[in-house]
């Protein structure tokens, strides 16, 4: 036999000025099982929670409703009141009759029947409760950062200095990401790797900072709190360990025309190579597709001149397996691939170079050591061209239909920094908009075009016709003067899209994490929540989310890592206990719930049922990992046998409530 | 108070609202003092896709004239995709509802943001005026009711 | 008056299946058009101009006759407007009016050359006549 | 065909690679068959029967049948090849369990409408080509095949055999069936006129649950109707309200998973055309979702547990065609 | 392999040879072009307009004989390609312009697109393959420095043309390797040379075929090659450099040995 108390609150005169409350209390007192009903000034007030906490102490309550203020203002406040009492929290319903009735109605005695209503509603709905404990799953204690950029790296740095054990998985030889490649950062105009490559060096000094290289993750199970990771190390033919990266290998290496991807192919590298002197781990690594030894078998020498000892050739792929509480996203970009794009020439020119070609060509480590020359002749460029959006804003096949965000800004900075260093050159930067919000951000391209002269022209460049006396002669339109005009150039540079690393789609799967059509990572909320997936205990940072710049990509890190320590200072997790669960008794084991599962939270298994006529079946029923689900319940819909259930809002419950209000 | 004349038929409305966007949108019209006619009772529901075409049907089985769902926009369901289901579960029953010549305008679905106090009280004005002026729903049950 | 410019940006953007709204005034039609210098209205221009129902300027330019129809703006066009359809478009609410063809089988004889193919003839006929 | 099937349902049992065969059993007058399990060599030799009445849809017998032990021989039919299909895609059958084959199928004939038209007393009914001969206690009586066919025959979706481990007969082809027209017609009356079809039709329901029990899509362990804590449950009629209720949840729940095999109208035994009921979802799902067709693949995924973020809001329902109140 | 062969107006008349060369090198490669029986020009031009139906008939005619036949449909000509498989496109994507065009035919079967349509090159690249075609050359244009021109009309608009990249493609170069020579790549291969604006304003042509003629010589092209009459011709009319202007088929058939070539020193 349920006993019920209402608990009817006058808001000061925010509820009585137009409801009757003594009225609603007598009224709702009179509801079968509803043995104690009063109301009073100030419910949320100590005096109020003491009212109730003796009445549910006194009376032997199995359930309260509090007709008050809207359940987001004090239902967590009742509902400890009624804990402290010992009467579970959940059997506390609130009845909205402040927001939803009084605030909003006139008419007094309107008011007052409509709280009467949700009254019974409440009382309805309590009577069918069930008392709920919050599920509580284990948290291990340890985080995995997957991609070693800024963003990666920052991440992993908060992390581990709030004392937790961190793994970044990188999956070049080195970690440092794009910006090592970068020369100077916008708008402050300090030099990327001086402020990069500390960092860098503290991953690798930080003892709770795990750092796998040439590494690739290749399998995630589990959930919040307890996945379970495979890690696959990529053969790179040395000893991580023994290697001390003198460099000795690679200056005998014979193998000596390999493009260098750290330079972009400006420049070669050897067959065994350390991407670049600040390298983290500075080990040596073997390309095996250009190694002699690995092709062919013949060769070796980099073995021979090894005083470590640390080339392996029969090294082989290894697998790791580890365990995490929570996982960071930060895969990063890659600006997109121009070979669609060839009215710019740029397959047909050496001169015509992407952004980021551009920035090794200015940057001391780069292929030119900081000299700005073109690729084709060595020669000082003397008119440079700037195109802006190549490839982004663009609705056809061949782009993105978004904004990079960061080109109108580093394309300044190109500029800027051009004339800066040689104020001989012309300078023409095409764009259709400039879109500079950023702190500083437009003060810096004005710098650009007031201080340094740079042409800013509104219109774009239709086509590029490299001469074969190293002219490139390009075609753009004038859309402010109306005009089209005709550039002999000595260097074009493209500011190529960016897109999400291809890394990501795959990643993306195995996390069930969601992205969206550009392949870059959905926030949970995009206002509220925007460095949490709505996967739990996957986190973003950087670019995998969408185009971003690097004070942008290292806010985000530094928040998404204070989730994560947020995450993993919990011993246990305790879940929201209004999950679904499933009646095994009733599942078809047709998985209709399992596809509208936002987050993955179901799964089958195959269990014996006792027939009628003494046989056994086995059935697939649906599971309910309570850790993982969010108790959106779509899946309570999606199941026609209603094996499905909410709890906190069951198909029993909110019928209930319907057939009160409608009473 | 009745906006529709003191005789005039008071329809019984049952708005199905998700805790995140409409709840508080329906809390914000309360906070902005934004009036809307009492004939409105709100069941809170976590999500959109929660409402169950059943608890549509029985709300009218037990003599509710109109029922209104209201759920974040599209693209903003706190769940992400909630909203997304409910579009399609909900668009087919009322085709279905309308089907069957039970008057298209007894229900509706309305995307309401936390921000949307002031939507929330018109939309639900403009609904009890529509339901009023379709009278007391009779037809749901008079399907079944043998002709004399 | 301003109802029937309506109309006529309206028929336009039926002829030529151009929704003018996507430009982006980002100006790649313009400068990749070949023939620029021959024409007084450029790919943008139409296209602006369309938007704006300022078309009786574009029904008499010359540039209608002037445009290659070569798709470079087609192709190039990052957000699919495709001006050249809009010139077609234009083009062809000129030559489908009584007596406005911009070129009639007698007036090319004098243009022949013995060598030119027949296909120049056809295709002028075309572009240039209803 | 019948001879054909028995001897394959013979041999199988006897080399054992099956114990169970579902199919027809032959009734006292040709037109009764009944949906039946057959286990014996000797039982297949005298009451399997195949012909112009066997019209049920035998998949959803597998559900259990599939979990016995021993392998279980089905027949299958165009349509039923679907709802197997879709059975197999919610994993309600133990495919490994079943060997399935499939058998041709030029339509059904509709008793009912041949006893309106005249023929009554029958006690045996063949048909010859495109003429259905029946012997009656006044003599033989001969009837058009069209006249006599079913409605779900005489708008067949498809005679393609979508799942099966063997084929007897030819392979057919989908077919662009005029199954929607009904629908279309509803539709464009008006709301009252809607109304007043529906009322005369449902009105005559006397919820014997025929059509649920006999639905290939309707196999669930228990269904909310029958269920105490589903809130809804009802053994029969609390108010006149229940049917409608039970026949739009149980159209609802069956949407996007009904494959229109059309067996719920030929078991009501008031003759409540229920089909139209699922191919309203079914259009209306092709219409806005795009086609859809249940059962024709195990890939596809069902439209109510799928969505595009370009989907319309429910208001369409308003600007949508179909008739209003004069 | 049998395909229906569009020839289309010019390469009766004045560009016989891009015709003939294709038909003799056709049979040396192991396929057939069959001629449509009654076949009518393809206006030259693709009507850009969505209304526009009399002038897409012709091509629907031919795409239509093509699939009574079951063959697929070879062009030569850049522009005839253009206009038919667009066409075809409108025919397979634009359910008005179907809808009409099925109405005026009356066709007992009406047509959708099914017709696929190849350029002559395609076949070559696809179906006879360029590595086999290499090993048929017998006389090669060793140390030849050839540009390929592929017009506007050839490559564009890629997505309805999908023959090649639209702003770097190498069919023709391929093309040129396989028959020996030396590919020269120049910027403006694939920019308008003119056109049909060449009989009202020889002026306007002159100044197109001008810059691509330039680029080549620029570039160091020696000779250059098309596939289209009017390209040839405005290329030719215009030449300041002595180029001389070919269609690839003649190329084609020379380096089989099938035909001479005026004007080229054979590779020998």
């Amino acid at each position: 036999m349920q006993r019920i108390g209402v608990f009817v609150c006058h808001c000061g005169t925010n509820i009585s000025a137009t409801v009757d409350v003594h009225k609603v209390a007598e009224i709702l007192g009179r509801e079968s099982s509803v043995v104690y009903s009063t109301d009073y000034q100030y419910m949320c007030s100590e005096a109020g929670q003491n009212i109730i906490q003796n009445a549910i102490r006194d009376r032997h309550l199995t359930g309260a409703v509090i007709c008050s203020c809207s359940p987001r203002m004090h239902e967590t406040t009742f509902r400890k009141t009624a804990a402290r009492a010992g009467l579970n929290s959940f059997m506390v319903e609130i009845a909205n009759i402040r927001e939803q009735c009084s605030w909003i109605h006139k008419d007094k005695e309107d008011a007052t029947q409509k709280a009467i209503a949700i009254g019974r509603a409440a009382i309805a709905k309590v009577l069918l409760n069930t008392p709920l404990v919050p599920g509580e799953s284990p948290v291990t204690k340890r985080a995995l950062v997957i991609g070693g950029g800024i963003a990666g790296i920052q991440a992993a740095l908060d992390i581990a200095e709030a004392g937790f054990e961190v793994d970044i998985v990188e999956s070049k030889p080195t970690i440092g990401g794009k910006m090592t490649q970068i020369d100077k950062t916008f708008p402050t105009l300090d030099c990327a790797a001086c402020i990069l490559t500390p960092k860098m060096v503290d991953c690798a000094q930080n003892e709770k900072i795990h750092i796998y290289s040439y590494s690739e993750v290749v399998k995630v199970k589990g959930f919040v709190g307890d996945f379970e990771v495979t890690i696959k190390k990529k053969a790179r033919y040395v000893d991580e360990n023994k290697c001390t990266g003198c460099g000795a290998c690679i200056e005998k290496c014979p193998m000596k025309k390999v493009p260098d991807e750290f330079n972009l192919g400006l420049s070669n590298r050897h067959a065994i190579y350390i991407p670049f002197a600040q390298a983290i781990p500075k080990v040596a690594t073997i390309d095996a597709m250009q190694c002699r030894m690995l092709t062919s078998g013949k060769c070796g020498i980099c073995s021979k001149v090894c005083t470590a000892g640390a080339i392996d050739y029969k090294q082989k792929d290894q697998f790791i397996e580890q365990g995490y509480g929570a996982i960071v996203v930060a895969t990063g970009f890659n600006p997109i691939s121009l070979d669609k794009f060839d009215e710019f020439a740029y397959s047909q020119s050496k001169d015509v170079v992407s952004s980021l070609e551009f920035e090794r060509l200015t940057n001391a480590a780069g292929p030119t050591n900081g000299v700005l020359l073109r690729p084709s002749d060595g020669k000082h460029p003397h008119t440079i061209v700037f195109v802006q959006c190549v490839g982004s804003r663009d609705t056809t096949c061949r782009g993105k239909e978004y904004c990079s965000k960061i080109c109108c800004m580093y394309t300044a900075k190109h500029a800027l920094l051009t004339r800066e260093k040689y104020p001989d050159t012309e300078v023409y930067v095409f764009y259709i908009d400039v879109r500079t919000p950023g702190k500083g951000f437009d003060e810096f391209y004005r710098r650009a075009v007031e201080q340094y002269g740079v042409h800013y022209i509104k219109g774009m460049v239709g086509k590029v016709v490299p001469r074969s006396d190293g002219k490139l002669e390009v075609q753009a339109s004038d859309l402010i003067m109306g005009e089209q005009l005709h550039i002999d150039a000595d260097l074009v540079v493209l500011a190529a899209a960016m897109e999400s690393d291809k890394s990501a789609r795959p990643l993306a799967t195995m996390l069930t994490a969601s992205m969206d059509t550009n392949d870059f990572f959905t926030e949970a909320h995009p206002k509220l929540r925007p460095v949490e997936s709505p996967t739990a205990g996957i986190f973003l940072a950087g670019a995998c989310q969408g185009p971003k710049d690097i004070p942008e990509t290292v806010a985000q890190a530094g928040a998404a890592a204070s989730k994560v320590i947020g995450l993993l200072v919990k011993n246990t997790l305790k879940g929201n206990p209004c999950v679904a669960q499933s009646d095994e008794l009733m599942c078809n084991g047709c998985s209709s719930c399992e596809k509208v599962c936002p987050y993955g939270a179901i799964t089958y298994v195959d269990k014996e049922f006792k027939m009628p006529n003494r046989t056994i079946a086995i059935r697939r029923v649906a599971q309910v990992n309570p850790a993982v689900c969010q108790g959106c319940g779509a899946c309570t819909v999606a199941c026609p046998s209603g094996a499905m259930d909410l709890k906190g809002f069951s198909n029993k419950e909110i019928l209930a409530e319907v057939d009160a209000i409608c009473r | 108070m009745s906006m529709n004349g003191a005789n005039e038929f008071r329809p019984n409305i049952v708005a199905f609202c998700c805790n995140w966007c409409s709840y508080a949108g329906a809390d914000l019209a309360g906070t902005n003092r934004l009036e809307y006619p009492a004939e409105v009772k709100i069941v809170r529901v976590p999500c959109s896709c929660r409402v169950n075409p059943l608890f549509v049907l029985r709300a009218f089985q037990r003599g509710a004239d109109g029922v209104i769902i209201c759920g974040c926009h599209p693209g903003d369901c706190h769940y992400t995709s909630g909203n997304y289901f409910a579009r399609r579960r909900m668009t087919l029953l009322f085709s279905m509802l309308d089907y069957l010549g039970v008057e298209k305008a007894r229900t509706r679905v309305e995307w309401v943001s936390a921000a949307e106090g002031a939507k929330f009280a018109s939309v639900m004005k403009d609904f009890v005026q529509t339901v009023a002026k379709l009278g007391e729903n009779r037809r749901l049950e008079d399907i079944r009711c043998k002709r004399q | 008056m301003d109802d029937n410019r309506i109309e006529e940006r309206e028929e336009i953007e039926r002829i030529s299946g151009v929704d003018v709204r996507k430009c982006m005034r980002c100006g790649k039609c313009t400068a990749t058009c070949p023939c620029y210098d021959e024409m007084e209205y450029h790919p943008h221009q139409f296209v602006c101009m369309v938007e704006k129902d300022e078309i009786e300027p574009l029904l008499k330019s010359k540039s209608l006759y002037k445009c290659l129809s070569c798709f470079a703006c087609v192709e190039r066009c990052p957000r699919q407007v495709e001006p050249g359809k809009l010139v077609e478009a234009v083009r062809l609410m000129v030559i489908r009016q009584q007596g406005r063809n911009h070129l009639n089988p007698d007036m090319i004889v004098k243009k022949l050359d013995d060598r030119m193919p027949q296909q120049a003839l056809v295709s002028a006929l075309r572009k240039y006549s209803k | 065909m019948q001879e054909t099937m028995i001897e394959r349902a013979k041999a199988l049992m006897e080399s054992k690679s099956v114990v169970r065969v579902v199919g027809w059993r032959i009734g006292e007058f040709g037109y009764d068959v009944t949906p039946s399990v057959f286990t014996t060599v000797d039982d297949l030799n005298g009451n399997f029967v195949y012909n112009d009445f066997c019209g049920s849809n035998l998949s959803k017998y597998l559900v259990r049948l599939s979990c016995e032990e021993g392998k279980v021989l089905v027949f299958l039919k165009p349509c039923d090849t679907y709802s197997f299909t879709q059975l197999l895609k919610e994993h309600r059958i133990h495919r490994d369990n079943v060997y399935a084959i499939g058998i041709p199928c030029n339509g059904k004939i509709d008793i009912e409408k041949v006893r309106q038209a005249g023929g009554e007393g029958i006690t045996a009914i063949r048909s010859e080509g495109s003429t259905v001969i029946a012997r009656t206690l006044y003599g033989e009586k001969k009837f058009d095949r069209k006249e006599v066919l079913s409605e779900r025959c005489l708008n067949c979706k498809s005679k393609k055999h979508v799942t099966y481990d063997e084929l007897l007969g030819e392979e057919g082809e989908v077919l662009d069936s005029h199954r929607f027209d009904m629908v279309e017609k509803l539709e464009a009356m008006s709301s009252n006129e809607r109304f007043e079809f529906w009322r005369n039709e449902l009105s005559r329901c006397i919820r014997c649950n025929a059509c649920r029990n006999v639905c290939p899509a309707c196999t669930c362990e228990k269904c909310i109707f029958d269920n105490d804590n589903s809130g809804v449950s009802n053994k029969a009629a609390a108010d006149s309200f229940e049917e409608n209720m039970f026949h739009i949840i149980r159209a609802f729940h069956v949407a996007g998973r009904c494959t229109d095999c059309g067996e719920c109208s030929r078991v009501c035994p008031e003759h409540i055309p229920l089909h139209l009921l699922n191919r309203k979802f079914i259009k209306d799902i092709n219409e806005l979702y795009g086609e859809y067709q249940a059962g024709s693949d195990m890939e596809t995924v069902s439209p109510l547990t799928s969505y595009t973020i370009e989907d319309d809001d429910p208001s369409i329902v308003n600007r949508r065609g179909g008739g209003h109140d004069a | 392999m049998t395909y229906s062969y569009f020839p289309g107006c010019t390469l009766k008349n004045k560009a016989k040879e891009l015709d003939e060369c294709a038909r003799l090198s056709s049979e040396c490669l192991g396929f057939t072009l069959q001629e449509l029986p009654q076949w009518q020009c393809c206006g030259g031009v693709y009507p850009l307009g969505k209304d526009e139906i009399a002038t897409k008939l012709s091509s629907v005619r031919a795409l239509v004989a093509a699939r009574d036949a079951k063959q697929d449909l070879v062009t030569v000509c850049s522009a005839c390609h253009n206009v038919i498989k667009q066409v075809n496109n409108d025919m397979q994507s634009d359910k008005d312009i179907a809808l009409k065009v099925n109405n005026y035919l009356q066709l007992d079967q009406p047509y959708s697109g099914e017709t696929r349509v190849y350029h002559y090159l395609e076949i070559l690249r696809d179906k006879v393959g360029f590595d086999t075609l290499a090993k048929l050359v017998r006389e090669p244009f060793t140390g030849k420095k050839i540009g390929a021109y592929y017009g506007c009309l050839l490559l564009r608009p890629s997505k309805v043309m999908r023959m090649d990249n639209s702003e770097n493609p190498r069919i023709i170069e391929d093309f040129i390797r396989a028959i020996g020579g030396e590919p020269v790549v120049y910027a403006m291969r694939n920019e308008c040379c003119g056109g049909y604006v060449t009989l009202e304003d020889p002026q306007s042509a002159k100044i197109r075929s001008g810059k691509v003629l330039f680029c080549a010589k620029d570039q160091g092209a020696e000779l250059l090659v098309t596939a289209c009459p009017l390209c040839q011709y405005n290329l030719q009319k215009n030449d300041d450099y002595g180029i001389p202007i070919y269609y690839f088929t003649q190329l084609l058939a020379r380096a089989l040995g099938l035909r001479e070539l005026k004007g080229v020193p054979d590779g020998r």
